[in-house]
């Protein structure tokens, strides 16, 4: 199809043609075009419809700043909601459709809201749906959802990739405008390490949309030239494509670089968008300005847009609304909107200036001292209603209108970190304050600097300013001569007078009636007022609207526009993907596997693996024939009882403690005492924290008179060895004494069971005595095996039984559990998982995660006498505070059920027979349970008030969020072997 | 947030782990008469200004110390960096 | 008794190291470096010197610095520690020489199998680090070591050639998921 | 004035001249019989609840920028009582049924919409803690499901199921949990109070305290002295710098605490959904923004404002938990200041000052416990007794031993 609205010219590629699709129907543009260039060429001006009143609507502007043209590009799971058609790079095949209207964009549904309109004014939700009061739940607040929201997200994984990087610089330079490209001369040939970032797919910002020369050059030729001499230097980093959407603490900026969003799918293996964070020793903003637009009835119609926008259609894209345009300016910057198109062949039915004294022009018609009052067209700009400077009406017919309100800096990223921007009379608009941190500094438009002449040479000296600092000297480069027209504006916002609305914030409706209202309901602050009405709440952050809804507002209050202040500029600059946050961070690459040094092995033995923490263990060894984990568990439980069992330990945190005073040091940090303990000897150690509750369990083996092996729980093992370091070099500094983590370093095996010694005496070196006699229980060692292989022993168990761990440097770990599976065949060894490891140690009554849970006392978990009167260790002083000491605290108990078949659950609570059940009368909760083969039944432990004095008592286990009750009996903790018998054989 | 290292020089705040007050180095006297008192301050009373903070992070993810800095709670500005063990031993915990 | 013998599996769980060619880098993994670490006991500062002089020869490098030689290397890793790096063929119980070598004027600890080692070698080394981690590669000498963070992992990171040459030691039980991480960047800017 | 039907009707008729202002700005008084410093949710529900429930008058709300603008202005809209300890789940129960009855008692709609809030569990010891919960939770008289993961499939079939890194084992559901409007809770608040004769002043800065002989008499501020009866101080995120000039050391440090929300998208996640092995919690508001957050950045701070390692963070449990969200776009991110309190959990108590009485320490619980505490704060300083669902929230409880740790994570407010 024919491209109607193409005019000559322009920085696209004519020899490139590609076809793309708008609701389904088919179009051609030209490779440079953006979707909504390539739209306009094919004269379409229906693009969107609003959020609230679903009024038809247009592209507004020509970049990112863009209200209303919001369409869904591509299909099924590429789908991307709320994507600007004026920044949407057009590529061949491209998919887009409109959004928020049903069931098509010319004919909406919804749109009834607007005859309604006057009902639904600003704030009108926290006024009513509140009778009858059931309704809102069932009625109202479901419907309000339903017309929720823009764009819809197609609810499948997104299929691209995204990928995050880290790129340091002397300066950082945002925006490629003249004041960045002259910013980025200087500082490139002063041999900086430079990086110049532009979110357009090309370099040269507002010179690519503007017809004055650079002495004798296109602007955009001139941007070409820079470019191509930067490209050569290797200090210069060019990132295209590339937002910087934040500034951070300490000269840190966010930027998102779309790597293959102007392609169809992402080349393979390439990422769709990388998010970088940058350091910046310096950095400089050159993002420009965006132009404002003025209110007045009706102003919303497809047709209606900035004058500037227009320019950068005509000049860039070679694209036109329409062939007959009017221009409303309050500014001279208008008349050049004016000249360029006419210049285009486009013609301007008229040029109305509210300025009484406006320039006069030789090629149209200026309307001075005369308003737009209003406009008609439906579905698009059919005519606009201007009032005459003599008062008198006249009706203009065009396609389109230009609305030249102004240019606003683009200061958002120097408000990131709360600084505030200041009011500049001369071009009636916000810069960025001179005194915000000297790490940002703003140049050229975005400093209020709005000539090209300026821009070139702002940019260069702040550039040169900038490296001063870093101590790099640089000189302005010769800059070529530009405009240097004076800004002349008289502050105009919105057409007083006129019943109907006159929109500010376009996509959200937001009106000056709202304002208003706002305003009359008491709603002064600027901040009220945004969130009563919503204002700049919408996707372009009311990038085009807050300045003249402030206009208003000071109006209202009789204050001046600074007076009344702006609301808070925050990060994202322009809203960035979810996906390029996260990175590759993400499915089952969200965290690192930690993996032990038996995983081959098991894995192997088809073991089913469990998540602890970021290790993968193994969880059970399901075996032939068995059909349920249940099975499994209950043979390796067994197994572990009447022979021997093998259980990788390798997760549990180690921690190498040396030094002179390292037994000293111990003693600090566990609440019990290890100064005495002697060389070869292991001792179970309970660490509190400093307010008295426990923090982690463990054991510390003495190798040496200055050597121990500290081991902590799974879980704990960073934040134990944080803590370590803590008082090592806070609280101890004096002491001689060394810690690292071998965590990583030593392959660990649990090996438990009666044969768990004869087992071990097979690999075990003979020059190495492990009889009961020679390597009692706790016993620890270096030792030997399968011929001189480096290893270490210890007699500790988990499991109640006979048991060692047995550790080798982890290169040998998969080795070594295949010789001791082999060596075990005799005692029909068994490998076990974390589950039968849990089974073993709540039949043994040893405590774990659910019973150390950072809420427990020594006292709780029946270990109050250890900790130790005699020593100033971690936690003693706070553990004797009253509440810790009371006498109805909760102790740790074992369970069982008086009907031998009843399931006990992990956090069910207790209640007295008798009493109803609720929290008063609460007794305590199950911290572990589990079924007993030992027993033949459901086993538990739980923390019961004065458990310890409770032993036999009969007591309700309750858990009402499965509707479960049943009885229990209270026992001790240690189902078997309460002396301990077994552990010293 | 950048940390300068005292050793390593300027390093992302995300390798930290944060602790708080560096108070906490100044641990009390266990056997004192007063020292339940002393140790609820200690631990429970920190100092919570918006201005100058002396805090302790620990450099987790790169050479395991601790560091004391200070740092404006209003602005992020960090005016001054140093080795805790050496803060520490300045406050007598070598003693 | 040979049979006896144990034998090792490499950091990625098999027999022999892996080695992967993406486009003009290598990623090669090394597991032929037996690595201990020492900390230096109070006041020792200058026997331990001492004592390692005739095995270094020269002082143990200052913070942020390591020094690889055909022989022993050493890295410095945090205040008064320092891990020193050699053949493990050629030393398969490293850290008991150098305990006999300094006696006790350090804390002694064997790191062999508590890391993973791979070098990274290639024309331009910098676009695949600055997508690892926030280090400034462009910046670094040889010798250079930092640790800090790669994909959520601590690791070593040490220039050995600047542009061309990074040797990353990373956590043991993570040597997958790493090395999973590098390839993958490594495609990404191939 | 009364809203309603007809009321509507009538202004839409006659373009909406009549409206009234939802609350005035008077000019202080010299003296009130209760002030309450800071015009948050808490302090104005608490003018509410003193002036409605307990009837008294000559109150006035100082409230040193425009009302609402602190964390009840900026909070991630989340309700629900989903405690384990009996110090705090009567509280926030009773905060609950408040919420459920909001419109009807203030004649304002603050759009409380309960639909669920759910917490997923990654592991058996999740699972288990969440069975205690939840059952401690009925045994208050509040609601609570324990999910299997074929119910949490059928409740939010976009979550990551088949390539989880840390699989999805179950889920705690509290059905009454849902958001509520967060600035319509303070204006609701405030136009309540003013009908009942409150004094809503803004821009009116508490720049000290005149206490005589440890007992208060009134307060200095940015526009001169007003003298009071009675002082509750309600300023969560600035207690520490409120209280210290009455020379008071609270347990408490001041955080920041970042949250997200995204483009406006059509309905798609039903409740709010809370990420079991990482930091991230979400919810979709009236106007199709995706609302979420994670965890505080960890380091001191009143900058209201956080740093990119938390947004990644949070984003990355994000794509981990719901992958389909990659192609939606991050619209603003903001910071609060957090009250973090020694042990996780708030306080509603008097002072060691006669007259003085504090309401503070709500690390992130404070936007849903706003009806409970303001009605406790308002029965505190009507009866100088605590009120029945708040007596465990003492200030001087470290002294005792007697904390409430829900996370058990001791005393270090950024964990908790």
């Amino acid at each position: 199809m024919s491209q109607k609205s193409r005019l000559d010219g322009g920085l696209i590629d004519r020899s490139r043609p590609l076809s793309f699709s708008f609701d389904g129907k088919n179009y051609t543009g030209y490779a440079g075009d953006t979707l909504a260039s390539a739209l306009l060429a094919n004269d379409v001006r229906l693009m969107g419809r609003s959020f609230k009143y679903h009024r038809p609507r247009g592209v507004f502007s020509a970049g990112s700043e863009e209200p209303n043209a919001l369409v869904e590009l591509r299909s099924s799971a590429r789908r991307e909601p709320n994507t600007r058609a004026t920044v949407a790079e057009l590529f061949d095949g491209l998919e887009a459709s409109s959004q928020n209207r049903f069931p098509s964009l010319r004919f909406d549904a919804l749109a009834f809201n607007d005859a309604f309109s006057s009902f639904l004014s600003a704030g009108f939700y926290y006024k009513t749906f509140m009778w009858p009061a059931a309704f809102w739940e069932k009625l109202y607040e479901p419907a309000i959802r339903r017309a929720a929201g823009l764009g819809r997200l197609y609810g499948k994984e997104d299929p691209d990739n995204y990928d995050k990087g880290f790129l340091h610089c002397d300066l950082l330079i945002i925006g490629s405008g003249p004041s960045g490209l002259a910013t980025a001369l200087t500082a490139g040939r002063a041999g900086a390490e430079v990086i110049l970032a532009e979110e357009d797919f090309i370099f040269g910002g507002r010179l690519l949309a503007e017809r004055n020369l650079l002495s004798e050059q296109d602007g955009s030729e001139w941007a070409a030239t820079v470019i191509s001499e930067l490209q050569s230097l290797a200090n210069v980093r060019l990132l295209s494509r590339t937002t910087v959407f934040g500034q951070y603490d300490h000269g840190i900026f966010g930027a998102v670089e779309r790597v293959s969003d102007h392609l169809p799918e992402p080349i393979s293996h390439k990422p769709r968008q990388v998010l970088w964070r940058i350091y910046a020793k310096r950095a400089l903003l050159t993002a420009g300005a965006t132009e404002r637009p003025i209110a007045f009835e009706n102003n919303d119609r497809p047709g209606i847009m900035l004058a500037g926008a227009m320019r950068a259609y005509a000049n860039r894209w070679a694209a036109t609304a329409s062939q007959d345009i009017a221009i409303f300016t309050n500014n001279d910057d208008g008349h050049r909107t004016a000249r360029d198109l006419s210049a285009q062949g486009v013609n301007i039915v008229a040029l109305v200036d509210c300025r009484i004294d406006a320039p006069p022009s030789t090629e149209f018609e200026v309307l001075s001292g005369a308003q737009v009052v209003n406009s008609r067209g439906r579905l698009g700009l059919k005519s606009i209603q201007v009032q005459l400077r003599d008062g008198s009406m006249k009706e203009l017919a065009c396609g389109a209108l230009g609305l030249a309100g102004g240019w606003n800096p683009n200061v958002h990223l120097t408000c990131h970190k709360r600084g505030r921007p200041i009011w500049n009379d001369k071009i009636s608009a916000f810069v960025p304050a001179t005194d915000t941190d000297p790490l940002l500094r703003a140049a050229g438009a975005a400093a209020g600097i709005l000539s090209t002449h300026g821009a070139l040479l702002s940019g260069a000296g702040k550039a040169i300013e900038a490296l001063k600092e870093l101590d790099i000297s640089a000189r302005t480069p010769i800059l070529p001569k530009a405009e240097d027209a004076p800004v002349n504006i008289a502050p105009f916002w919105y057409v007083k007078g006129g019943k109907g609305r006159a929109w500010l914030d376009l996509q959200n409706d937001v009106t000056v009636k709202d304002i208003k209202l706002a305003h009359q309901e008491g709603f002064k602050s600027v901040e009220h007022v945004k969130r009563y009405t919503t204002l700049g709440m919408a996707t372009d952050q009311g990038k085009t609207a807050n300045i003249g809804a402030l206009a208003v507002l000071a109006e209202m209050e009789g204050k001046t526009i600074p007076d009344v202040g702006t609301t808070i500029f925050r990060p994202p600059y322009t809203p960035v993907s979810i996906g390029a946050f996260a990175g590759g961070s993400r499915g089952k690459e969200f965290r690192p596997y930690r993996l032990t040094p038996s995983h081959k092995w098991a894995e192997e033995q088809g073991a089913v693996f469990v998540e602890a923490g970021n290790w993968l263990r193994a969880q059970w060894f399901p075996i032939e024939g068995e059909s349920h984990w249940r099975q499994s568990v209950d043979r390796e439980v067994i197994a572990v009882r009447k022979s021997v069992g093998i259980c990788d330990v390798t997760t549990l945190g180690k921690i190498d403690v040396q030094g002179a005073d390292a037994a000293e040091f111990l003693n600090h940090i566990y609440c019990n005492g290890f100064a005495k303990l002697p060389v070869g000897k292991t001792r179970y150690g309970l660490m509190l924290r400093e307010d008295g509750f426990a923090m982690d369990d463990g054991t510390a083996a003495r190798l040496a008179e200055d050597h121990f092996i500290v081991t902590t729980t799974t879980a704990n093992a960073v934040p134990v060895f944080r803590h370590m370091e803590f008082c090592r070099q806070c609280l101890w500094p004096g002491l001689d004494v060394q810690l690292i983590s071998t965590t990583e370093a030593w392959a660990q095996f649990a090996v438990a069971g009666p044969n768990a010694r004869d087992l071990l005496q097979k690999i075990v070196d003979p020059t190495h005595d492990i009889s009961n006699e020679g390597f009692p229980y706790m016993a620890c060692g270096e030792i030997t095996i399968c011929g001189c292989l480096r290893a270490r022993l210890f007699r500790i168990s988990f499991s109640g039984e006979l048991a060692y761990e047995i550790a080798v440097p982890t290169r040998y770990g998969d080795a070594l559990i295949r010789r001791l599976m082999e060596a075990g065949k005799e005692f029909d060894v068994v490998p076990y998982g974390t589950e039968a490891l849990g089974v073993l140690r709540i039949e043994k009554g040893h405590s774990a995660g659910n019973e150390l849970n950072g809420q427990s006392t020594a006292a709780m978990l029946g270990m109050g006498r250890m900790v130790s009167q005699k020593k100033d260790s971690i936690g003693r002083v706070l553990t004797g505070r009253p509440h810790l000491l009371r006498e109805d605290d909760y102790r740790l108990v074992g369970l069982k059920p008086v009907n031998a078949g009843d399931p006990i659950l992990s956090g069910a609570h207790l209640m007295n027979v008798g009493e109803i059940a609720n929290a008063a009368n609460d007794q305590g909760w199950v911290t572990s349970a589990a079924y007993s083969p030992h027993i033949g039944a459901s086993i538990a432990l739980a923390f019961l008030k004065k458990g310890d004095q409770r032993l036999g008592e009969v007591i309700r286990i309750v858990s009402p969020i499965d509707n479960l009750e049943i009885e229990g009996e209270v026992t001790s903790p240690h189902f078997i072997d309460p002396e301990g018998e077994r552990l010293r054989v | 947030m950048i940390i300068n290292h005292p050793l390593l020089g300027p390093r992302d705040a995300q390798e930290f782990v944060y602790l708080g007050d560096a108070s906490l180095i100044d641990r009390p006297d266990a056997s004192g008469e007063t020292a339940l008192d002393d140790f609820h301050d200690y631990l429970y009373l920190r100092d919570n200004p918006a201005g100058s903070h002396k805090e302790l992070w620990f450099h987790e993810q790169g050479d395991r110390s601790w560091l004391v800095v200070t740092r404006d709670t209003r602005t992020h500005e960090i005016t001054h960096v140093e080795l805790a063990f050496e803060y520490a031993k300045r406050r007598g915990r070598d003693k | 008794m040979s049979d006896q013998i144990l034998t090792p599996l490499a950091a990625l769980g098999d027999h022999s190291p892996r080695i992967e060619k993406i486009g003009s880098l290598t990623i090669e993994e090394n597991p032929d470096l037996a690595i201990t670490s020492i900390a230096v006991r109070h006041r020792r500062d200058k026997d331990l010197q001492t004592f390692l002089m005739p095995a270094l020869g020269g002082e143990l490098p200052s913070p942020g610095r390591s020094v690889f030689t055909s022989d022993v290397s050493t890295i410095w890793t945090g205040v008064g520690q320092w891990f020193l790096i050699a053949s493990y063929a050629a030393h398969p119980d490293f850290a008991r020489e150098i305990k006999s070598l300094i006696k006790d004027t350090a804390s002694v600890t064997e790191q062999t199998d508590g890391w993973v080692v791979f070098d990274i070698i290639g024309n331009n080394l910098i676009p695949l680090m600055e997508r690892l981690c926030n280090l400034n590669g462009k910046a670094m000498m040889a010798g250079d070591t930092t640790r800090c963070l790669i994909e959520h992992l601590g690791c070593l990171i040490i220039c050995r050639e600047s542009f061309r040459k990074f040797t990353i030691l990373g956590p043991r039980s993570s040597a997958a998921s790493l090395y999973h991480s590098l390839v993958k960047v490594a495609h990404n800017v191939a | 004035m009364r809203y309603s039907a007809l009321r509507i009707l009538l202004e839409g008729i006659r373009g909406h001249t009549g409206w009234k202002p939802v609350w005035r700005d008077p000019a202080p008084q010299p003296d009130y019989d209760y002030i309450i410093v800071g015009g948050g949710g808490h302090g104005l529900a608490t003018a509410h609840y003193l002036a409605k429930i307990y009837k008294k008058a000559r109150i006035a709300v100082l409230e040193k920028g425009w009302i609402g603008g602190g964390n009840v202005g900026r909070n991630t809209t989340i309700i629900r009582s989903n405690y384990l300890l009996d110090g705090n789940e009567p509280l926030y129960e009773f905060a609950l049924k408040l919420w459920e009855g909001l419109e009807q008692d203030l004649n304002y709609n603050a759009m409380v919409s309960q639909r669920g809030i759910l917490n997923l569990c990654h592991s058996d010891a999740q699972r288990d803690a969440f069975r205690r919960r939840g059952n401690a939770m009925i045994l208050n008289g509040a609601d609570a499901e324990l999910l299997d993961q074929h119910q949490v499939r059928e409740m939010a079939p976009f979550l990551d199921f088949e390539n989880a890194r840390f699989p999805i084992k179950g889920g705690l559901l509290q059905r009454r949990g849902g958001t509520v409007r967060h600035d319509a809770v303070a204006w609701g608040y405030a136009r309540s109070a003013y009908s009942h004769g409150v004094d809503i002043i803004q821009n009116c800065e508490v720049t000290g305290f005149k206490i005589e002989k440890g007992l208060v008499k009134g307060v200095e501020t940015s526009r001169g002295y007003i003298g009071a009866k009675k002082v509750g101080v309600a300023v969560a995120g600035s207690s520490s710098r409120v209280m210290a000039m009455a020379g008071l050391h609270l347990p408490i440090e001041s955080h920041v605490l970042q949250a997200f929300v995204s483009e406006g998208l059509k309905p798609l996640i039903p409740g709010v959904i809370t990420f079991g092995a990482g930091h991230f919690y979400i919810s979709q508001s009236d106007k199709g923004g995706l609302v979420f957050g994670g965890d505080i950045d960890g380091y001191n701070s009143y900058a209201q404002r956080g740093n990119l390692p938390v947004v990644e963070d949070v984003l990355e449990g994000g794509m981990a938990l719901m992958p389909m969200i990659g192609r939606a776009r991050l619209l603003r991110m903001w910071g609060g200041l957090m009250d973090m309190s020694m042990d996780g959990s708030p306080f509603i108590d008097k002072t060691p000052i006669e007259g003085l009485y504090f309401n503070g320490g709500w690390c992130y619980g404070g936007f849903k416990a706003t009806p409970a505490s303001g009605y406790a704060f308002a029965h505190l300083l009507a009866t100088d007794a605590p009120h029945e669902t708040a007596t465990e929230l003492r200030l001087d409880r470290f002294r005792a031993g007697a904390m409430i740790d829900e996370k058990g994570a001791g005393a270090q407010p950024n964990l908790h």
